[in-house]
Order: structure tokens, then C-alpha cells, then sequence
């Protein structure tokens, strides 16, 4: 039986698979067998969300506009977080705001609660038109962010970056010179649905995210060039449905993998792909899921055991 | 559906027939003994194979429902419900959300359109037998009001249900509604003014059924709740809520 | 019969239909019922192109590389261009570059050839490492682009721009300032795909661009947005495969539809299209498919005769 | 295909039957009287519905066709093989290509796995009949041996199919030859070495089969150039070219 353990951060999972932020509320549907739990982006403030429609079905995958609706950072410091502490996995906060104290304010206070085991910043969110997401297409302001959280708290700081932008290595390598631990990557890509009657944005936010398995090319192709610009550990999302889909995102450069979009239509989903994966580093005589980790930066003329048995 | 269950996923089940009911389709699924839940809680569906037009599954309430078969009415409008009518096979998941809660004493059932879908069941379950209003947009689409019942009350357009309902009232028992949000809205408003005890079932576009998505916004107690978590079938004093 | 003539940049095509560049070869295949034709990139200096595999399959897409194979701007003005002009269809000629020099080369070049109607600039290529794309995410360098290019002719120049930058409409201004007649959009996104039992990059080029119904999200997005910025008229494609796609792409801003990948799979999809976006706007009671254009710019509440006879 | 043909696109044709060949699979379709080309040429098909996991079409060369059927012998690797296979319609385009030039006198055939796959056409064709050396990965593939020439010479792994080849040289007349490019490479050498003419059909990943993506890039005279459009049949030399 192959490892499946990971060291993400410090932070040690069971099985390399988390959820994306946004696609999984544990305190409804518990956590399925993730190895590690990450909260919808909390902000300092309330929000409601943006109106219906919120989703519209794509080929292959789905815009959605939620429009980070959530509790604010009070309700969910005092009501959500003690009970996200009792999962029995580790807990990732993610938070997002509208300027660089806005988000300092929401990680110290919740590093202040114990229990957290890191902290995203979601510098990507495509539903909102001004705040995260214009920090996390702009590299200067990307790592101030990162160098002010720093000053807030020694858990680990997971940047989550959109991609977006012209060029996502850049962003990484900001982020990391601000001082993240790690990088999530990608959030949703920026699109659009017309609605097929109206002929008007069919979205409640105009705009809106694409996810699903759609983007996994778009979300490997920053994977591959962030995880080898930063050489930070990366949790690689964006379409995955499988484990064949892992063991891809894990050879571009991930070592924990989030599910996301894929769970809506399976929620059984964690459970398949741990079995998948399973099978597939056995079938390759890999002894530890890490031994995927980064494969497709190497060249393939080196000994490459993953390669025994197999054939095209 | 209580998490154990949830991470078990999807079930597949066998079609039995599909049939044309007047402009509607039913879709008559072979349980395999799995729980059906109650009128007004609703199952995600998709077709197997997976179809290449309709990455998401659908939301759809049971039309009646036991633990040797399953059916649903559907208005076939798009790529999802037209693979589920054709399929040979369909996953589905749930019961999920919350359904009727079915109150002792008389009742009246309200349906628009495809909304009368999930009123057979509870016609099934009522005791005394309710009274039904349905209300149609042709004679195609009021086929299915056999299947509800045989001596329902049936309006066409333009005449709206709540004609015939508001000279039901004030009605002494619950009102139960099912069909598009403003039809919702004037049942509630009708029933509030006459202090009638009033059950809506809404519909949200659902990306996932059980809470992740946050998709299926509804205006509920005056914000925008998820409809999946908190209904389908809500009392209609929280939709009205500063409506 | 709703009239399908439309004028783009003071061209007439029958049918508001264009193939990509390098989607077609009509020297090959022929026109296939287009209104119009696009060459693939021509560049100064001819072009093998990225050895194989240039091409994988991905949900509802595809990932290509070819790395601008093309025979280069000598024997494409020779040998290629005079069977061109003969096609019976007005002729589009894209071409690339490196330098602001190369494409001013290659404008002049080809402008004095009879029977072009438009060169489209293709600023954004993610197949090549430098030059094109490298211009194409940058506002100045597109604008100083087209300035240069304006100096070589008047015939009208087209933009094509990239859907993977942080912000096409701030490209889409620069090269409206630089003088482009028409935006084309999008070409494709940036992605990757690993190979499945190498676990190794699997394009000869290492990434690719995404092309295919996975990506119409992003593209409506961008044409929506570009059109809006700019106000110019728009060549809208990514991802179009049917009429009902067409009508939603003309909503957000284009004047004419640009079929790409769709075309792969089915060389009759210009007639198909044709005749479903004839019937489609048939039963609108549009009289024209001008009519539809930038529909979803105006407010649902203007009175919309487009909207008569249509159920949700 | 002349582009009037082409442009009327796809056509559909019912699935006869899919059944196991050791470890291929027979995939027949009832032809509808429309054009089947030569052997070596090819079609583009796809599964009816559009299969969710395979959005491109599959490119595939007849086992033998006429106005009544078209056979494909199929190695089953991934989505659509996988989805043609069990399909109850396809739709298919084509033939597209050049095929085999089939020259008078002697001719020997060599076929290496799913390479064999267009050989019994080809057989059926050629008169005299030819001598047939095949080349498989086990006893599982070498069933098919049978559709091809019940008299061929067939060699296992690790036995190549250069091996017996070697001991017909120099062979005077044609050698056609199909199967995986270090093999024909091979055949393609020792044909030349002993001057023996030689056809190869080769493969590469198509998007379109019709000259317009550029993917199905092959070295062909010295350059990277279009399979589709200068295949997928070709004369050895052509490929040998700077080789
Ligand atoms: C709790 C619940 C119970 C339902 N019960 C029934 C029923 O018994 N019979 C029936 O015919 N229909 C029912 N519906 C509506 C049904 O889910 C939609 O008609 C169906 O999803 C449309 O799918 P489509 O492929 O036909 O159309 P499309 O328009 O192609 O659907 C596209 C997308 O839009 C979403 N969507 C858009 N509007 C709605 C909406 N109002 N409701 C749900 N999804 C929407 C779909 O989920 C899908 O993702 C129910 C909906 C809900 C929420
Ligand atoms: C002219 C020609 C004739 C062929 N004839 C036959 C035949 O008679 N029987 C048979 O079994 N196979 C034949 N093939 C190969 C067949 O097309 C591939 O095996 C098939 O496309 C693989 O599809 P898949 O879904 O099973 O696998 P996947 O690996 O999932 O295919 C994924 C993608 O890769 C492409 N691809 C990758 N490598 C190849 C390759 N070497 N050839 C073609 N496509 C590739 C496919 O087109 C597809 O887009 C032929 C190929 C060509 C070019
Ligand atoms: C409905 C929905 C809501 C999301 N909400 C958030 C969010 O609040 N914060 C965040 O960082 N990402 C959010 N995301 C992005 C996902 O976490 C993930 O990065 C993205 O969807 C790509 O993965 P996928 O294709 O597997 O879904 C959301 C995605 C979806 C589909
Ligand atoms: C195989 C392939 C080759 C392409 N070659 C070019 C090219 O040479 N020049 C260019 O501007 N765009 C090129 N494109 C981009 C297309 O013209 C088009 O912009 C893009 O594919 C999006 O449209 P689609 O989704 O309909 O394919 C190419 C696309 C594909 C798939
Ligand atoms: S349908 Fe996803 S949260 Fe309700
Ligand atoms: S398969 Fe598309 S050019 Fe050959």
C-alpha cells in the first residue's frame, strides 16, 4: 500500500487532498475524507453574497458569481471557528479583504484561535471588482500583503493566485518573497455566461469564475511554472476529478491536491480519488505519493522508475 | 442527508420507462430500496454515461416515491433534463433538504406548471384527501393534473390560481404551494392576509444540493440563504420576510 | 429570412463567418461555406513548428503547439497569396513577429498584394516564448505596434489579442490608440498537459494554448469587455460550436464569429451555423443579425423585441 | 475528400456489432453506399452521443469496407476507442488520405500490434497474394493474425518482425508495411538496403484529419509536414529523407 501522507507546510495530512475554499461547507456535509479542511474566504465584514443567478453550467464546467458571501470575521470567529476546530482535520482559514489591513486584521485574529493550522489569502477572488483580486494581479502589492500578514502571526501564509494574469510565475515569486509558505493554485478563471434567452450577462455579478474540469489545463500550466519559478510546495487545484487528474497536478509541481467544482457533482469524490490514486502509485511501484511530486521538471533521459511497467 | 451517507455519493438506478405526460415527461426509476425521504425534499440527478452537454447534475423532487421505484415529472427544458429523459441509467443523490411538513387537519394544494410535479406524493399522504388547485399554462401542459388528482380545480392561462384559491378562503388548514416564485409570492401574500398557515416549495439553480456551493441563493428571513440548507419547502413567513 | 450580410471594417461578407487563424487550410479543404477567410500566421522567416505531439485532447478542448509552422513571408507571397485571392471570399492575412520591425515588414509585404481586405496582427501566440505574446501583454508595446504598422498601409489592421492577461480591455485600448480597425478575440489561453503515463510535459512545445468549448466563458468575457472599452467592431470567437453560441457571442460584442476547434470536429459547422443562427434569429423577429450585436450592453428594461415570443 | 464532400461534414452510420478479436476489438458498421476509399486511407469518427471524455474525433483505417460495411479493428487505449466500441451510432468522415499505391507483381506485408488492423482489406486486394509476416506483443494480439492471412508468419515478443523479413530480402516486388514507427523505420532500412520498394502507413495524434489543425506533424522529406495531407501512406523514402 503506497503512503499517501503528506507534510504540507509543516501541517501533516492523511491523504493529499483538501478542498478548494468556496466548494465545501463541513459544517453541513462534513469533510468526506479530505485530509485537511479549508473554510469559504472570510471577510472583515459581512457579506451577503451577489444576487441569482449565481451559477450558469459551461462546457465541462461552471462560472459561478457567490460573490464571497460569509459570515464577516466576528460570526465567524466566535460561531464557525470553534466548531471547524472539531473536524478532526487540520483547519485552513481563508481570508480575504479589500486592502492590506483589512486582511491584517482578519489573520490576527484568527491566528489568535487555537486550532488554525494556516492561513490563506485569497488574492484572486473574481467576483468582487476591486480589493483581492486587484492585489493579486499586481506583484509590488502581492508582496507587501504577504510581508504584512507576516508580521501577524508565524502560521504558515498560503497565497491563492488567479490565474488570470499574464504571467503567474511573477505573482508567485512576489508572493514569496513577501514571505508565503506556500502557494494555492488557481482560483477560479475570469469568464462570463450570457444568459440563451435575454442575451443579457446571465450571472447576478455580471462576471464570474470558471472552474471545473474545463480549466485543469490552464490550472496545471501554472502549477508546472510557479511551483518551478518559487520552488515553494504548492496545493495544485483546478478541474480535478480523478486520480489520474492528481497524479498530473502532482508531476507539475503540487504536493497536496484540492478538489473543488468536482465535489458538487460527486461528493464521494475525496474517497474515489484517494482509492484512484491508490492504485495508480501502486500499479507504478511508487512506495510514497511524494515521489510524484515535481516528476515533470525532471527529464525523462534520468532513470525513471515511475516508468516500469507501463507502456504507451 | 447526514454525512456518512452524503460521502457515499451518488447511487445508480435503473429507468423503467419515460412517457410523455401531455407536455411533461415521466421518468420512472427501479429503487434499489434506498431511502426516498418525504414530498418536497428532491434528489440530484444525472444520466449515465456521463452526457457531454450537461456537466452538472439537476435538482428534481420525487413526483411519488417508495422503495421499489421512484418517479419524477419533468419539464424537459435543456441538456439536463433531456439526457435523464433519454438515459437508459441515472445516478442520483439524496433525499436532501427539508420537504412538507405535513400538519394534521384539512389541506389545500396549490400547483403552477411543472410545480404540480411533487404534489401526487403528498396527495398520497394526506388524510383527510386535500383539495387541489392547479393552474397551467395550455391543456398540453394540464395532462398531469390526473396524476395529481382527478378532481383537481384547473385554471389555464390568464387565469391565475390564485383566483379560484382566494374564494377557498380564509381557508381552515394548511396551504401547501409548489410553482414559479411569483405565483409562490401571491399564494403567501394571500394566505397571510387571511392568516392561513402556508408551505412553499422553491426552486435555485443547484450546482451541488447539499450545502457546498452556495448557488442556490433565495431571499429567506430577509438575506439571500442557501435554498438547499434551509428548504426546499419553506414556511412562507421566512420568504415573505422583508420581501 | 433575417439578412446574415455583414459589413466589418468596410469588408462584406455574406455570412457573418470567419475560420481562426490556423484553423483551416483552404487551400486544402476550402472555404467550407465561410463568409471570409483567415491565413494561418505568416512570419518573416519560414517555420517548421514544434516537433510532435502538438496537439492533446482535454475536457471539452484541446491544448495545441504547433509553434507557427508556417513557409514563411517569401513563399507565401509567391505561392500561397495569389491561390488565396481566388478563393471567391474576402481574404484576411494574420501575420506575426518579433520585432516591431518584423511585423512592419511583413504589413507592407503583404498590403501590396491585390485582394487582401485586412491584416490581422497576431500579438498573442502562446506557442512562441518570445515576440508575439510578449508584445501582446503590454499595452505600450501593442500601441507603438500598431502605430508602426499604420505607417505601412491603410488597409484595416486587426488586433488579435490573448484572453491570459489581467486585463484584455487596458490591450484592447492600447491598440485601439494605435490605430486598429477591429479587435479580434481571443486567441487562445495559456495551458498545459501532462502526458498520462510519462507524467512528462506532453506537447513537443512544453505548453500549449487551450482552445475548444472549455474556454467560451473566458472568451465571452473578454469580448464583452473589449467591446465595451473600446467601442471598435469585433471578431468573437473560443470555443463557438453552434448558433445559439453565435447569438451570445454577437450579444457581448462581436460583429462577425470566428469558428476555430469546432471546426475539427465537424467541416460542416459552417453550414450548420449558418442555418441555426437563421432560424434562430427567425424566430426572434429579427430582421437582421446586426440586430443582435452588443445586446448584452443594454439593460434588459429597454423595450426588447428580441425577447416577443420566448420563454424562459 | 474534395472540399464539396467535405463540407457536408460527418455522416452517421448504426454499429453491426463490436466483438473481441484476443485483445482488439472488430468494430463493423452497416456502410449506407457511401464512398470507402482504398486500404491505407482513413476516416475520423466519433461516438453518438458526444462522449463527455472524448471531445475530438478518433482517426481509424478500415480493416476492409465496401457500400454495405465498414470493419475497424480496434486497439482500445483511452476515451473515444473506448466510447466508439461500445456506441450504438457513429458518425464518421472520410476516407481522407492517400492509401496504399498498389503496384503490380509479388507484394509482402508487414504488420507490427494494432498495425495489422488494415491489412486483411489489403490482402483481399493484391494479386498474386501476398506473403504476410506479423509482429505482436502476445498471444492475446496475435488473434487477429487470423483476419489478416491464416497463412502469415507471426513472430512474438521479443522476436521482431525485421527478424523473418530479413530472410525474404532482397524481395522482388512491393513491401507494405503498418505498425509502429521504430518498426517501420526498420522495414524502411532494410528495404532500402537491399533496394526493395516500400509503402508505410504511419500515425500521428489528428485533430481534424482534413489539413487544418497542423497537429499530425510527421518528418516527411526532411521536414515536419501534415500526415493527413501527405498520408497517411507514404513512400519510404520520403520518410527516410534526412533521416
Ligand atoms: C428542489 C428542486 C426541485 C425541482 N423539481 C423539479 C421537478 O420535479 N420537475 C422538473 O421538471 N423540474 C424540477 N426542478 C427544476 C429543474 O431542476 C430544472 O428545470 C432543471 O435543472 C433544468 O435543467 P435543464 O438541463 O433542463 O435546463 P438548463 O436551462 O440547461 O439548465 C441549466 C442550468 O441551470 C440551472 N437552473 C437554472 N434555473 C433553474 C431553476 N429554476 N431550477 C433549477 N435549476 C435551474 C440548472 O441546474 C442547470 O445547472 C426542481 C428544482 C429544484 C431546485
Ligand atoms: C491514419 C491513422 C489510422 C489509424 N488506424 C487505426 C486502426 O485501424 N486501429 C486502431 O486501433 N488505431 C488506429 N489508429 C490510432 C488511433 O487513432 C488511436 O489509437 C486513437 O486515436 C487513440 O484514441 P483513444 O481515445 O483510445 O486514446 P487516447 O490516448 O485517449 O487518445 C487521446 C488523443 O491522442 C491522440 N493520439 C495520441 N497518439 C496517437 C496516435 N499514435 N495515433 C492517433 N492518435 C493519437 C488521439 O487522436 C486523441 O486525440 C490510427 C491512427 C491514424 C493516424
Ligand atoms: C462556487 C465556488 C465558490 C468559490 N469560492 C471561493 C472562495 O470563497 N475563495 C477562494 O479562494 N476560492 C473560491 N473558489 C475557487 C475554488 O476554491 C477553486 O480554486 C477553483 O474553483 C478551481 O478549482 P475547481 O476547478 O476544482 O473548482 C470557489 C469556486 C467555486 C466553484
Ligand atoms: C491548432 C490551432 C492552431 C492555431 N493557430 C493560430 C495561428 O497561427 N494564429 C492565430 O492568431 N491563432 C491561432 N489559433 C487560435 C485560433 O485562431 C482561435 O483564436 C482559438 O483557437 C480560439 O477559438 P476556438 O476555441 O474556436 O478554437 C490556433 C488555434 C488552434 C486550435
Ligand atoms: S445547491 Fe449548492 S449550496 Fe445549495
Ligand atoms: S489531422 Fe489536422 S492537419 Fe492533419
Amino acid at each position: 500500500m503506497p503512503d499517501l501522507r503528506t507534510a504540507f507546510c509543516g501541517i501533516e495530512l492523511d491523504v493529499p487532498l483538501v478542498n478548494g475554499s468556496g466548494t465545501l461547507d463541513a459544517l453541513v456535509s462534513g469533510t468526506l475524507g479530505l485530509g485537511a479542511f479549508v473554510t469559504k474566504t472570510v471577510t472583515l465584514h459581512p457579506r451577503e453574497g451577489n444576487p441569482p443567478q449565481r451559477i450558469a453550467e459551461t462546457p465541462a464546467g461552471m462560472v459561478n458569481s457567490i460573490g464571497l458571501a460569509n459570515p464577516g470575521l466576528d460570526r465567524f470567529c466566535e460561531d464557525h471557528l470553534p466548531r471547524l476546530t472539531e473536524l478532526g482535520v487540520p483547519l485552513v482559514v481563508s481570508v480575504g479583504g479589500w486592502s492590506r489591513e483589512e486582511y491584517a486584521v482578519a489573520v490576527a485574529r484568527v491566528a489568535a484561535h487555537p486550532g488554525v493550522a494556516a492561513i490563506e489569502l485569497n488574492v484572486s477572488c473574481p467576483n468582487v471588482d476591486t480589493g483581492c483580486i486587484s492585489i493579486g494581479t499586481d506583484g509590488a502589492e502581492t508582496r507587501a500583503l504577504l510581508e504584512r500578514c507576516r508580521e501577524e502571526t508565524d502560521l504558515p501564509l498560503l497565497a491563492k493566485l488567479s490565474p488570470s494574469v499574464a504571467d503567474v510565475s511573477a505573482i508567485a515569486l512576489a508572493a514569496a518573497a513577501g514571505g508565503a509558505a506556500g502557494l494555492v493554485l488557481v482560483n477560479t478563471v475570469r469568464g462570463m455566461a450570457i444568459d440563451r434567452t435575454t442575451l443579457r450577462p446571465l450571472l447576478g455579478g455580471g462576471g464570474g469564475g470558471l472552474s471545473g474540469p474545463a480549466i485543469k489545463p490552464v490550472a496545471l500550466h501554472a502549477v508546472y511554472h510557479a511551483s518551478r519559478a518559487t520552488g515553494l510546495p504548492v496545493i495544485g487545484m483546478g478541474g480535478v476529478a480523478s486520480g489520474q487528474d492528481c497524479l498530473e497536478f502532482l508531476a507539475a509541481g503540487a504536493s497536496v491536491i484540492g478538489l473543488g467544482t468536482a465535489l458538487f457533482r460527486d461528493p464521494s469524490l475525496p474517497a474515489r480519488v484517494t482509492a484512484e490514486l491508490d492504485s495508480l502509485l501502486a500499479d507504478r511501484g511508487l512506495p510514497a505519493v511524494g515521489d510524484c511530486v515535481r516528476l515533470a521538471h525532471q527529464p525523462l533521459s534520468k532513470p525513471s522508475p515511475q516508468l516500469e511497467g507501463m507502456e504507451r | 442527508m447526514p454525512p456518512a451517507e452524503l460521502a457515499e455519493g451518488y447511487r445508480r438506478l435503473p429507468v423503467v420507462r419515460a412517457e410523455a405526460v401531455g407536455a411533461y415527461t415521466l421518468l420512472v426509476l427501479r429503487n434499489d430500496g434506498g431511502p426516498v425521504g418525504s414530498p418536497g425534499q428532491f434528489f440530484m440527478l444525472r444520466s449515465v454515461p456521463e452526457p457531454a452537454a450537461a456537466y452538472l447534475p439537476r435538482a428534481l423532487s420525487a413526483a411519488w416515491a417508495d422503495e421499489r421505484e421512484i418517479a419524477f415529472l419533468l419539464d424537459v427544458r435543456g441538456p439536463g433534463t433531456g439526457s435523464l429523459v433519454t438515459a437508459g441509467e441515472v445516478e442520483l443523490l439524496g433525499p436532501l433538504g427539508t420537504g412538507f411538513d405535513l400538519r394534521p387537519g384539512a389541506s389545500l394544494l396549490v400547483g403552477g406548471g411543472i410545480g404540480a410535479a411533487i404534489l401526487p406524493w403528498l396527495v398520497r399522504l394526506l388524510d383527510p384527501a386535500p383539495r387541489v388547485v392547479l393552474g397551467f399554462r395550455s391543456e398540453r401542459h394540464a395532462v398531469c393534473a390526473a396524476l395529481v388528482d382527478p378532481e383537481a380545480t384547473v385554471v389555464l392561462d390568464p387565469v391565475v390560481v390564485t383566483e379560484p384559491l382566494a374564494r377557498l378562503m380564509p381557508f381552515a388548514g394548511t396551504v401547501y404551494a409548489c410553482g414559479p416564485d411569483p405565483m409562490l409570492h401571491a399564494v403567501a401574500a394571500l394566505c397571510a392576509e387571511h392568516d392561513v398557515p402556508c408551505q412553499l416549495a422553491m426552486e435555485a439553480a443547484m450546482a451541488c444540493g447539499f450545502g457546498a456551493c452556495y448557488g442556490c441563493a433565495v431571499r429567506i428571513d430577509g438575506e439571500w440563504k442557501r435554498l438547499c440548507v434551509e428548504g426546499p419547502v419553506l414556511a412562507a413567513e421566512r420568504v415573505m420576510a422583508g420581501a
